[in-house]
């Protein structure tokens, strides 16, 4: 049988808090535990945003969840509420229609309701 | 490994930060009224700079916040009765128990901590 | 020279109203700002203003009552944000604790 | 003679600490003080986002601050390397140029020694 | 039930690990992650283990290492990420003080 | 009102936070390397959780972070020899005087904070 985790993630891309994060999925992963989604929540939801530019050399948050999303399934959910109030929209009015990276599903809290019921244990990171 | 399989599960919501300087508590609330609205049996905890939240005769617009505290009224509405706050953050901070909102419980730090090893998800702010 | 410390947060949930007052000096002053309205209470900054009575200590009294927080103590002096301004220019420096 | 004040704002827009920076510029300017700068830093750059949504019967931060330059020539300086770690930049790639208000100017640190030097008196919030 | 206390800055700094420790029962775990690893000489956390005999320390010592933190201490005890994994399915909850 | 006139300032910097969960040590150092790069005469501090970041044998690669530490001993190239560590936060902490940088003085509070007071414009970190 296989056990499912959620996590809650409420730290900024730049934080090495969220590399933690990250490192903790991968593991996860890695012991045949299934992750039924990684939900982005306060701070958390600053690194679903497309244009962050992070220094070739450093860590690249916005690629480790994109992989973590293309190649292994993990689903992100952003709370678009909290996105909102801190500069992210999938509703521009510009040409660009979003500042959302497309690796992320554009959610509301009722999405943490699901995972939280769904998911036998939940980490908050 | 029965106790992992999916059921009902008890949510916590501790909330450790003063109200106004950042969102978290507006954030928890948000979180609190949504797992009530879906009928998950949800309780709020009130530890350290928390009690702030609950304290009587604050006033939020003085300060030009919309006073999103008005907004624990909602909490009924929606079911959500186990609200704690810990004696000895009160005693702490020189606060008295005069709160805005009905139906809290004073506890002990040991009834607190017992109430909170209840629940099956703890979500912390 | 005399130093203006403006403390925004609560001391009993961050460690800058600690290092505030082991920076201290007489002739200094504190200022009480958002969160730093939490401290009326808080044991550290009474006992400093006991042993250190040439310290002067004001709060924002707006920031205050949004609050509910009230001194027990005279020695606390309300004032105005454009108070404040008039402080910073009678102030040699500042440091913001928060 | 007038006295000239620099502020250094390092919290972001949704946090009533910002608020009572933009109170304290106004004060100032009430005074008679001359704002020569207000410096954008840390997560202080979060207030020149563009999209950011805050409901209408909330502080509308930038608003605050497009009146404040535009009505009293109060300079708002962004340090562009701490901005581009959080997600806004002058140079995107598609359609829109730049996800940062008209109101903010985009600069570096040497802006802060500028400032530092030509005010009297500098204030962080 | 028995919870996972996941601690993750230093109690130097906030209030976090002071609450933390207070809230612990018997039969609960900690696991210092991140920037917990400063507390390796924490006084409340010492204290803690020493009068509370039955709660299981833990460390990312890959956090640890990173910052040159060395437990002095052989109640603490050394695990990787995987071993979180196995932690947080091997406790009934978990409380993230940060 | 001759003190308020403007002339060469001298800048301290002060550091509170450990150098690897946020971004506030590495923008202190972007910061005193600018002002030491326009020449003006700048110090650093090290106080409370800020001692972390000038212990000796660090190690940031391990946790995948880009080593600003390093970047520390450009400090001496712009002439920035005042680097002032706080005793009563090293010992607090149980650390020896076993730093990554030279010319590190470590001082009592009082001397500590006499230092301090001697600069016209404090940054905050």
């Amino acid at each position: 049988m296989q056990n499912r985790l959620a996590l809650v993630v409420t730290t900024p891309p730049s934080s090495n808090l969220t590399t933690t994060a990250i490192n903790l999925v991968r593991a996860a992963l890695d012991s045949g535990v299934s992750i039924v989604g990684v939900f982005f929540y306060q701070d958390g939801v600053l690194n679903a945003a497309k244009y962050l530019s992070i220094p070739s050399d450093e860590f690249q948050t916005l690629a480790q969840w994109q992989q973590l999303n293309s190649e292994y399934n993990v689903p992100l959910y952003l709370c678009i509420t909290a996105a909102e109030k801190r500069g992210l929209s999938d509703e521009l009015n510009n040409h660009e229609s979003s500042n959302i990276d497309s690796a992320f599903t554009v959610s509301g809290l009722g999405e943490l309701v699901e995972l939280t019921s769904k998911a036998e244990r939940v980490v908050q990171l | 490994m029965s106790e992992n399989q999916p059921r009902d599960k008890t949510i916590a919501i501790i909330n450790t930060q003063a109200p106004f300087s950042n969102a978290a508590g507006k954030e928890a609330l948000d979180a609190a009224l949504i797992f009530g609205s879906y009928e998950q049996a949800t309780s709020l905890f009130f530890l350290g700079d928390g009690v702030f939240q609950v304290i009587g005769d604050q006033n939020a617009s003085a300060i030009e916040i919309k006073d999103y505290l008005k907004t624990f009224s909602a909490l009924e509405f929606y079911d959500i009765e186990n609200i704690y706050v810990c004696q000895q953050s009160l005693t702490e901070r020189n606060l008295s128990a005069h709160f805005h909102i009905n139906n809290i419980q004073v506890l002990s730090n040991e009834v607190f901590s017992q109430r909170l090893h209840q629940h099956n998800v703890i979500y912390r702010f | 020279m005399a130093m203006l410390h403006l403390i925004r947060n609560s001391g009993f949930n961050s460690s800058a109203l600690t290092q505030c007052l082991d920076m201290i000096l007489p002739q200094d002053s504190i200022l009480l700002i958002d969160d730093g309205c939490y401290n009326f209470s808080h044991a550290l900054l009474l006992r400093t203003l006991t042993e250190q009575q040439d310290i002067t200590l004001y709060f924002i009294s707006q920031h205050a009552d949004a609050r509910a927080q009230c001194p027990n103590n005279k020695l606390f002096i309300p004032i105005t944000l454009a108070e404040v301004v008039a402080l910073l220019f009678k102030h040699d420096n500042s440091i913001t604790w928060s």
